[in-house]
């Protein structure tokens, strides 16, 4: 199936999937590297928002040109995920910020 | 009106689902497309029991150049954010809260810029108070932007324009 | 003829025994009337059925009953038979007629004659079987009536323990002599009785010989009361008189001796059969009559000497001679004529003056003449005095200890042993008869004696009668009966011998007058003493109180067996899954070794290589899994969000080896799981780090901590072992091509994995959803009655702080902060429910030709409902969405089992499927499958099922509001 | 139709190092989720996991040239938030739902 | 593949083991999962491992056996699945029940006496 | 597959089936209407039950009923024979006694119990039919979560507890059951137990490895739920925990894994299966005898008289166990006779042991249902249920303990004896005295004759405590459908006992049907084609 793709498909493809990824790793490290919970929040939305399209930009491409009509539906993912991610990172900080506060933290937020 | 608006009280949910069943079920036929008529008129009814706030989009134009300028953001704060974790950005960074006093009131609007600033990465969205309209960001580089400014100029009009 | 009266004299009293118990309760004269009746027929019945006994014959007749273990219901009537049978029916009538007098007006007679009546026929039937195994079940069935007999005064605690001690006994011993005649049966080829008696010799030569004889006597000892089985019997005194002077005189005792003579001719006249019966003859003829001395309770002394006359015949039946055996038999007939008449006699003067003590009894001779005559006569019968049978047969016994024909080392000191037995017998017997009816009138008895009602003591009399008479012309009254039993036995074997009153001065004769003499002086020098022997047991041996060493013995059984099955069994939780494990684990390996097992040689090398994505991504779901177990006891919510790893990365391994629909799948139910584990969270209390492990305990812990992981490796290794051992080898031709092959074909659907649920294997499915709604129902069930522990009842700590900070606001009320922070979620999630419908039709419309499927769709949809709940509250869903998951859950049901009903109508196989193409005009062709609508009855059952489960335990929040409404105190965050 | 070498050339390695890159991004989730330290930071890590995991199904698809894992990835973006979100108000609430 | 897959039912159905003779009933539960996530597997490698070959018929025609990964264990996982959740799920609100009448999350619903 | 009469193979799966989900629809406080209902079911699966047994003794093999129409090594194939048979008519028996015994009360101790009890049915009877291995499982599973759902049924400490544990073991027993089959499937590459008896001479070394370590693991589960020592210590808690009714239904649960493995060993690892033949005998035979005696011991040991049933069916089963794994032939028959037997005569005292401690103890907290907030008390109309009158009551129960306590020592003569003798004979080779008896059959003849004394002693003090010591205060109320549940219960342990004979034949004729798989296989796989 794979076979079918011309040569700039095929690096099309690639290309958007390896820079899909490399960001998500960048998004990954974030995880990692950053210091405290505050800011290790602000990296996932890397690999949800830029690595997310690219990829999915990469398997539309692939299934668009493979099966030789236009594939949208992994948009959907993509769309999907950008609605749905945010719903988990707000009440995620809104529970560390409660969290903190309770336990009088020093990084705690102020209240609003 | 009111008997097409009975019919079908969430034009636009309508749409999308049956954009969302045409897509699925890619390529389209006249049987899947029959389906997602069908989808798109009977499904929407299953909200009728949650009672949802109805959801009006007034102007297109504005939706649009709010996709623009998310998109545009989005990849930028994604380079910025990347940059910041790969430890390529140079100086002091300050990461903290900032408070942002809001003019957005309706539960569209505030829900669209909560997934807006939260999706971007380098702003998270923390608590929001609706008796004062004052919204508690977390920004991951303090110093990027005058973060309150930014937010009320690129999106809160756009918003309010779309969801009154 | 011959067979309807041998069927008449065994089902008689059966027949009496239905009769009598559906007598009214209290109808004494009925009862006793019928019993009465049934015996004195049976007794016409047997008498009938000379001519077919005499002169060695027998006869036969039988019915089918377990013919595949070639077994029979065999009834056998010879000569032995016959006079076992005549003393059964014969006392038995006896004893209706006392026990008419004797039941108090209170007791049940029903019951009590329909028991006496069974036991009569059990013991008819140990008599006529024809067949060892029905000989063991009229056995064991004597055991069991005596038990009922004994404890029919159940109020007693001396009643209830004297019958649960002899139906242990005996029964304990009938279990032996099941073995016994199995093995017998085995060593001839079958349990017929007439076969068994040829084939002596056969027996006797076996291998199988020794325990055979061994188990067979255990069961008769037992039975006859042999030291050392012996303590049952005087316990057993707390029967009812009527019962002691039939069964513990004249017929349940005498089962164990009738066995012994009927298998006389196959087991008998060895070295082992004489050790065996004679050790155990002598020691129990002697060990009772010393007791018997002793006793100051009547029937406490008749039972004693019964022991001892019962150790007498059997002492003769060891001793392996022909002559003997004529004396056993003529002294059973002898023994359960006068002890059944002294027992009655027993039972009168309990009766009438209400005590059995010796020393309290005296004089009664004056009150009840002719009661004293009668049982004068009977004592001096029992003690060997002339003219009256007890002296015949004892006069035998001496005869046959004096001859000691036989050299063997025991028969030398037969003669002393004899004479020292007789004296005894004398001493006990003068010392009943002295101490009850002589002396001054004892003045403070519980009730003025008198003579009992006339018919009473008519069987007293008749047994009386019996005993004079057979002593003064023995030959006459007895000599044909005990002819035709002798030969029975011995066929032509039998001994000659002389029946009467007069064998002129002998080495016998001698010592029976001498016995006397001692006796007498004995009683003279001993008596008083013994009256005011303090302990009351028998001197020298009042410490070997068999009864009480079983006592102990039972207790130490209890407690023994408590001991073991504490240290053989496991009774925590966390033991019996190591024991299962290891069981598992050990026999995994040793089935492994008992094949051929495996040559690495023919382990495939992976084709593909190793993928260094698919081993990180491992490596991933390796730590997640360790560190959930590691964080499982302290952190429980980390653990859950480890788990969610491991549950990730299972999904992703299905989705990269071709099993898409599993990947779906496996990431729903994680999802599921993960909020099912949160909702049940919320009601386990943090687990207490500081609960201290005291120090001593400290390295056992450490030590089942090292063995439970060496046992968790092992384990994980089996798994990864087996796993890879098939898994790098090619798989052989199974199954899987037809489906594959078929599916498009036979079953109307490309997706060969969701056509298998729904179609070749959907009565799996339909097991499956079926499991899924049961779990559904008892969580239902369960959380009704759901009581959380004190310390969880209250609301969670974080709502608490937060709403005594909304409190200390001006501008807030509790619950407003919550409020605002879930304002944008649940307005995603809100408008999120009809896309999740969407997905969830999608799954389902497409599973049959692509990945999805009922099950994936229900868990969407359900999970749309949850997203509700969590994005409102329940008691917000409530309001607005009736969701009945008890209807969905049986609607599931009834629509998947109604669809495979369906095939029904076309005549086709429960689940058959049927598909079509149907070509629409404009739509193009749409695949129509009744496998479809099955699917949908899987989509309705899992949505009912899995939101109930959630919403159920969702809904115990509202617990709080409904204890606040009741007016319960609340706990607040100060 | 036998395969064009320089395209799956391409294909087989460009895809199998995006999917190892991913793989390694979620083996840096999975030191997060472990390490923590606090429980807001293990459910971050979930969430990231979650769609990285995502990332990979789509990748697989396109290495193996199958569209049959896109349900299992759009289940995941569309319903795997719930558990996270569930996680996420446990923190917040002490319970899912109230 | 194989032996990296054997490993990882190894280890899930070793972490799950462990977890299983613990004491808290809680563990128990996590235990129970884990050990399911291992037999599942293990279920679905019986069928031996295929890369790009998920058994759904590429069209009606293509119904070569050897062109799919064997089809039977998958759909035994699928039902073992179902049946796993539905029974985790009972063991859970048992496991609460247990905790709130007995008032410990022993599995023996008492502290073990020292 | 004509005639429309074949279908009622399947109707013991389907009846409860669709009953129970038809009275999920009915409200919950109908109790008169779903206890006739249910009552109605339970006699129509007896009816059933017969039938299948006469046609099952009438015909010549074994009659298979393809489901979905799918041939059999490839479909699920449902099979009655004179083994399956037997057991439906077990199972349906006991159904309907235990269910009538609940309407006195326990039906309204928590909700939706009639469907519950259904399903549990139509597990257990699943099970029995079914030939296929995966479809076991599944039909274990149904049987398993409903009798988890009996098993907590009314709630309460005890039960909760001993439920935890119950349930704990059965998951891992289940697990154990997926490695099983699926080693047996990667390995012949069947599901099917008649396909699996013809493949498995042809296995190669490798492959009959990996295949024995499958069956191992089967072996295991199947010993678990019969409670084989020492994986049987779950059985007596839970068992006496449990509500009466349901724990004289759960009897047969045990029975079901003895069921299965019977079935299983003698179909194919018979003489004709080649290197696997006799594989596990020794393990059946000294785990059979080891739990005789630890069932003994435990009876022995035991202080309350539902402990002391959970502990005879451990015994009974490890009889049967015991049996099977001595090889001999006539022992299977002798067997499966006492199986049905003892499985009864354990069940009545299931009954018997709720109604005497009722008496005995009123306050006794451990049968005692906790009731919360939310529930009125199922119970509270108790004082208003007319009760049979004292002696007649005293004699039934009475009666019914006898028969049950004779049953299960083995003692004449009763089905109990009758069942023991068969297997002793079987046993010590009285059928053909010229065989050698190997020293292993003497131990299991020790072991049964010293176990039936070892019931016999506990049984005795239990009956005596219960009926002769005097009682204070009122005797035990006994509610009609009670008093008529245990009398079908007796009434089926004297059938069983009058008619031994035809029983017994039926037995051997069933040990005789097994010991020659092929004709179940050739049954099974006659049609191949579709
Ligand atoms: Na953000
Ligand atoms: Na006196």
């Amino acid at each position: 199936m794979s076979a079918d793709l011309p040569v700039w498909a095929a690096c099309l493809v690639v290309g958007l999937a390896l820079a899909g990824a490399a960001v998500s790793f960048v998004g990954a490290l974030g995880l990692v590297r950053l210091s405290h919970f505050y800011e290790r929040v602000h990296a996932p939305s890397l690999c949800a928002t830029l690595g997310l399209f690219l990829v999915v930009a990469a398997s539309s491409l692939f299934f668009s040109v493979a099966e030789g009509r236009v594939v949208l539906r992994d948009g959907l993912i993509a769309l999907f995920v950008i609605v749905t991610t945010p719903v988990t990172l707000l009440l995620l900080g809104r529970a560390a910020a409660y969290r903190d506060r309770a336990e009088g933290h020093p990084g705690a937020p102020p209240e609003p | 009106m009111r008997r097409l608006a009975r019919l079908l009280p969430h034009p636009l949910l309508s749409f999308g689902l049956a954009l969302m069943w045409l897509l699925l079920n890619a390529p389209v036929t006249p049987g899947t497309g029959l389906l997602a008529l069908a989808v798109g008129l009977l499904v929407p009814l299953s909200l009728r029991a949650l009672r949802p706030e109805p959801l009006r989009v007034r102007a297109p134009r504005a939706l649009l150049v709010l996709a623009g300028r998310v998109a545009a953001d989005v990849v930028q704060s994604n380079i910025a954010v990347g940059r910041v974790i790969l430890g390529l950005r140079p100086g002091e960074r300050r990461s903290g809260f900032v408070h942002v006093p809001l003019a957005i009131t309706s539960r569209a609007g505030l829900t669209a810029l909560a997934i807006i600033l939260t999706s971007a990465p380098g702003t998270l969205w923390v608590q929001h108070d609706p008796r004062t309209g004052r919204l508690l960001l977390h920004v991951l580089d303090l110093d990027e932007a005058d973060w309150p400014a930014r937010i009320k100029a690129r999106y809160e009009g756009l918003l309010l324009e779309i969801f009154p | 003829m011959t067979d309807e009266l041998l069927v008449a004299a065994a089902v008689l009293p059966f027949a009496g025994a239905l009769g009598a118990a559906l007598l009214p309760r209290r109808a004494r004269d009925a009862a006793a009337g019928l019993a009465g009746l049934s015996a004195l027929v049976g007794l016409g019945c047997v008498l009938a059925l000379i001519p077919a006994v005499a002169s060695g014959r027998s006869a036969a007749v039988s019915f089918s009953w377990l013919p595949s273990l070639g077994l029979a219901v065999t009834l056998r009537i010879d000569g032995l038979a016959w006079l076992f049978s005549l003393l059964v029916l014969g006392i038995g009538a006896l004893v209706a007629l006392y026990a008419r007098y004797y039941m108090a007006p209170g007791d049940s007679a029903s019951r009590f004659f329909s028991l006496l009546l069974a036991f009569m026929g059990a013991m008819q039937g140990v008599v006529l079987a024809g067949d060892l195994i029905q000989l063991v079940v009229f056995w064991e069935l004597t055991s069991l009536l005596s038990f009922l007999l004994v404890g029919y005064w159940s109020g007693k605690p001396q009643a209830r323990e004297g019958a649960r001690m002899a139906l242990t006994v005996t029964a304990a011993g009938g279990l032996c002599l099941l073995a016994g005649m199995i093995l017998i049966g085995r060593i001839v080829g079958s349990t017929d009785l007439a076969t068994v008696l040829a084939s002596g010799d056969r027996i006797r030569e076996s291998p199988l010989y020794l325990p055979a004889l061994v188990l067979v006597l255990a069961g008769a000892l037992t039975k006859s009361a042999q030291v050392p089985f012996h303590f049952w019997l005087p316990r057993a005194m707390a029967a009812p008189t009527p019962v002691s002077a039939y069964l513990h005189s004249a017929t349940l005792v005498k089962a164990g001796i009738f066995l012994m003579i009927r298998l006389y001719p196959v087991l008998a006249e060895t070295d082992a059969w004489y050790i065996l019966v004679g050790t155990a003859g002598v020691a129990t003829m002697l060990f009772g009559a010393w007791c018997a001395v002793f006793q100051h309770d009547l029937k406490g002394l008749l039972a004693y000497s019964t022991i001892s006359h019962l150790g007498l015949i059997t002492l003769l039946l060891g001793l392996d001679s022909t002559l003997s055996v004529v004396a056993a038999i003529f002294h059973t007939v002898n023994h359960a004529t006068f002890k059944a008449s002294l027992f009655m006699a027993a039972g009168i003067i309990d009766h009438e003056t209400g005590t059995r003590d010796l020393r309290r009894l005296s004089g009664l001779r004056r009150a009840m003449p002719v009661t004293a005559t009668l049982a004068m006569v009977a004592a001096a019968a029992m003690a060997g005095v002339p003219l009256l049978n007890g002296f015949l047969s004892k006069e035998m016994f001496l005869a046959e200890a004096v001859a000691g024909t036989h050299d063997r080392a025991l028969n030398a000191g037969l003669p002393l042993v004899a004479a020292v037995a007789s004296a005894l017998s004398v001493l006990y017997s003068l010392r009943f008869i002295r101490q009850t009816f002589f002396g001054p009138p004892a003045l403070d008895l519980p009730r003025a004696p008198h003579e009992p009602p006339r018919w009473m003591r008519f069987p007293v009399e008749a047994l009386v009668v019996a005993c004079v008479a057979v002593g003064l012309a023995p030959g006459l009254i007895i000599g044909t009966a005990l002819e035709i039993a002798v030969v029975a036995v011995f066929g032509e074997r039998a001994p000659a011998y002389s029946l009467s009153l007069w064998h002129g001065f002998n080495l016998p004769l001698a010592l029976s007058l001498a016995a006397l003499v001692v006796g007498v002086g004995l009683y003279r020098l001993l008596g008083p003493r013994i009256d005011t022997n303090p302990r009351g047991g028998p001197w020298l041996l009042d410490r070997l109180d068999a009864a009480r060493l079983f006592d102990r013995a039972m207790v130490g059984l209890e407690r023994g067996a408590r001991w073991l099955e504490d240290r053989l069994g496991a009774a925590r939780l966390q033991d019996q899954l190591r024991i299962l494990l290891l069981v598992a684990l050990v026999l995994a390996l040793t089935a492994l070794l008992h094949g051929a097992g495996i040559a690495p040689a023919t382990l495939r090398l992976p084709e593909a290589g190793l993928d260094p994505a698919f081993a990180l991504l491992w490596l991933v779901g390796g730590a997640s899994a360790v560190a959930a177990a590691a964080a499982a006891k302290y952190q429980r919510l980390a653990a859950i969000i480890f788990a969610g790893g491991a549950g990730l990365v299972s999904c992703i391994t299905f989705a990269w080896l071709s099993a898409p629909d599993l990947a779906a799948t496996q990431i729903l139910i994680e999802v599921v799981t993960t909020v099912l584990l949160l909702l049940g969270l919320r009601w386990l209390p943090k687990r207490d780090r500081s609960i201290p492990i005291p120090a001593s305990e400290k390295p056992r812990a450490r030590r089942r901590r090292a063995a439970d992981l060496a046992l968790a490796v092992a384990f994980g290794a089996c798994l990864a072992g087996l796993s890879y051992a098939v898994m790098a080898r090619p798989a052989g031709e199974g199954i899987a091509r037809f489906f594959v092959e078929n599916v498009y074909s036979g079953g109307g659907g490309r997706n060969v994995v969701n056509v298998l649920l729904v179609d070749f294997r959907a009565f799996d499915t339909l097991g499956e959803i079926t499991v899924l709604g049961i779990v559904g129902l008892t969580v239902l069930a369960l959380l009704r009655r759901f009581r959380p522990a004190a310390d969880s009842l209250d609301r969670p700590a974080p709502q608490r702080r937060l709403a005594a900070w909304e409190r200390a606001q001006p501008d807030r009320n509790p619950g407003d902060s919550m409020a605002d922070a879930m304002r944008v979620p649940a307005t995603v999630m809100t408008w999120l429910f009809p896309v999740l419908v969407v997905l969830a039709l999608h799954l389902f419309l497409r599973g049959h030709d692509l990945p999805g499927g009922g099950f994936a769709a229900g868990i969407a949809l359900s999970i749309a409902f949850v997203l509700q709940y969590m994005a409102h509250g329940a008691r917000w869903v409530d309001e607005r969405l009736a969701i009945r998951p008890v209807t969905w859950i049986g609607c599931g049901l009834l629509v998947a089992a109604g669809v495979g009903a369906g095939s029904w109508l076309f005549g086709r196989p429960f689940l058959t499927t049927a598909f079509a193409y149907a070509e629409i005009p404009g739509l193009g062709k749409i695949p129509l499958a009744s496998a479809l609508l099955f699917d949908l009855g899987v989509v309705v059952l899992v949505v009912g099922a899995t939101v109930l489960m959630l919403v159920a335990l969702a809904r115990q929040s509202l617990r709080r509001a409904r204890a606040e409404a009741a007016g319960l105190p609340q706990r607040e965050e100060a | 139709m036998s395969p064009l070498p320089l395209t799956s050339l391409i294909l087989s390695w460009g895809l199998a190092l995006a999917a190892v890159l991913l793989v390694l991004a979620m083996t840096l989730c999975a030191w997060r989720m472990l390490r923590g330290p606090r429980a807001q930071d293990r459910v971050l890590a979930l969430d990231a996991l979650y769609v990285n995991g995502l990332l990979l199904i789509l990748v697989l698809g396109m290495r193996q040239g199958s569209g049959l894992a896109f349900e299992a990835a759009l289940i995941i973006g569309l319903v795997g938030f719930t558990a996270t979100v569930a996680l996420a108000k446990f923190l917040m609430q002490g319970e899912v739902i109230r | 593949m194989e032996a990296v897959l054997a490993a990882g039912i190894g280890g899930l159905a070793a972490a799950g083991v462990w977890l299983i003779l613990r004491p808290r009933s809680f563990q128990v539960a996590i235990g129970l999962t884990l050990l399911g996530y291992a037999v599942n597997l293990f279920v679905f490698a019986m069928g031996r491992l295929r890369v790009g070959a998920p058994p759904v018929l590429a069209s009606p025609e293509a119904n070569d056996p050897t062109l799919y990964a064997d089809p039977l264990p998958q759909a035994l996982v699928l039902t073992a699945l179902v049946i796993s959740f539905a029974l985790t799920a009972l063991f859970l609100v048992v496991l609460l029940a247990a905790r709130g009448i007995a008032g410990s999350d022993h599995v023996d619903g008492r502290e073990p006496d020292r | 597959m004509s005639l429309p009469a074949d279908h009622l193979i399947v109707a013991p799966v389907v009846l409860p089936l669709a009953v129970s989900g038809a009275l999920l629809l009915l409200d919950e406080r109908r109790h008169a209407l779903k206890a006739g209902v249910s009552v109605a079911t339970a006699l129509a699966l007896l009816a059933i039950a017969v039938w299948l047994l006469l046609a099952a003794a009438a015909a010549p093999g074994a009659l298979a009923y393809r489901l979905g129409d799918w041939p059999a090594p490839y479909g699920i194939v449902l099979v009655v024979d004179r083994l399956s048979a037997g057991m439906l008519v077990l199972a349906s028996v006991l159904g309907l006694c235990a269910l009538v015994y609940a309407l006195s009360r326990w039906n309204r101790a928590g909700p939706r119990f009639h469907a519950l009890f259904l399903l549990l049915l139509m597990g257990v009877n699943g099970a029995f039919l079914t030939g296929d291995l995966f479809n076991l499982f599944v039909f274990f599973e149904v049987m398993l979560a409903a009798s988890y759902g009996l098993v907590l049924h009314g709630s309460g400490a005890a039960r909760i507890r001993a439920g935890l544990a119950y349930i704990a073991v059965n998951l891992v027993a289940s697990l154990f059951f997926l490695i099983g089959v699926s080693l047996v499937y990667a390995n012949t590459g069947t599901l099917s137990m008649a396909d699996l008896a013809r493949r498995l001479p042809l296995l190669g070394p490798a492959e009959r490895s990996l295949f024995e370590v499958g069956a191992a693991f089967l072996g295991v589960t199947f010993l678990i739920k019969s409670s084989l020592w020492p994986l049987g210590f779950w059985l007596p808690p839970a068992y006496a925990a449990a509500s009466a009714p349901a724990a004289a239904i759960l009897s047969i649960l045990s029975k079901v894994g003895v069921y299965v493995v019977v079935r299983l060993s003698l179909l194919l690892f018979g003489a004709e299966s080649g290197a696997s033949a006799g594989f596990g005998a020794q393990w059946l035979l000294a785990g059979g005898i080891a739990t005789l005696a630890f069932g003994t011991f435990g009876l022995l040991a035991a202080r309350d008289l539902a402990r002391a049933a959970g502990f005879a069916v451990m015994i009974s089963s490890g009889t049967v166990l015991a049996a099977l794994g001595s090889g001999s032939a006539a022992a299977v028959s002798g067997a499966l006779f006492y199986l049905a037997g003892s499985t009864l005569a354990a069940a009545t005292l299931f009954l018997l042991a709720e109604i005497l401690q009722r008496g005995r103890d009123p306050a006794a907290s451990a049968t005692e249902a906790v009731f919360d907030d939310e529930d009125l008390d199922p119970f509270e109309d108790d004082d208003t249920v007319v009760a049979l009158d004292i002696p007649a009551i005293v004699a039934l129960l009475g009666a019914a303990y006898l028969v049950c306590a004779l049953m299960l020592a083995g003692l004449p003569p009763l089905a109990g004896f009758i069942g023991k003798l068969a297997i002793l004979s079987g046993l010590a080779g009285a059928a053909a005295p010229a065989g050698p008896v190997a020293a292993s059959s003497w131990l299991l003849v020790g072991a049964l004759l010293l176990s039936g004394l070892g019931t016999l002693i506990p049984l005795l003090r239990f009956g005596i405590f219960n009926f002769w010591v005097p009682l204070e205060g009122p005797s035990p109320a006994l509610r009609t459908a009670e008093a008529a549940a245990l009398a079908g219960l007796v009434a089926g342990c004297l059938a069983l006992s009058l008619w031994g004979g035809p029983a017994l034949a039926y037995a051997e004729a069933t040990a005789r049907w097994l010991a020659s798989p092929a004709g179940y296989v050739d049954a099974v796989l006659r049609e191949t084609a579709r």
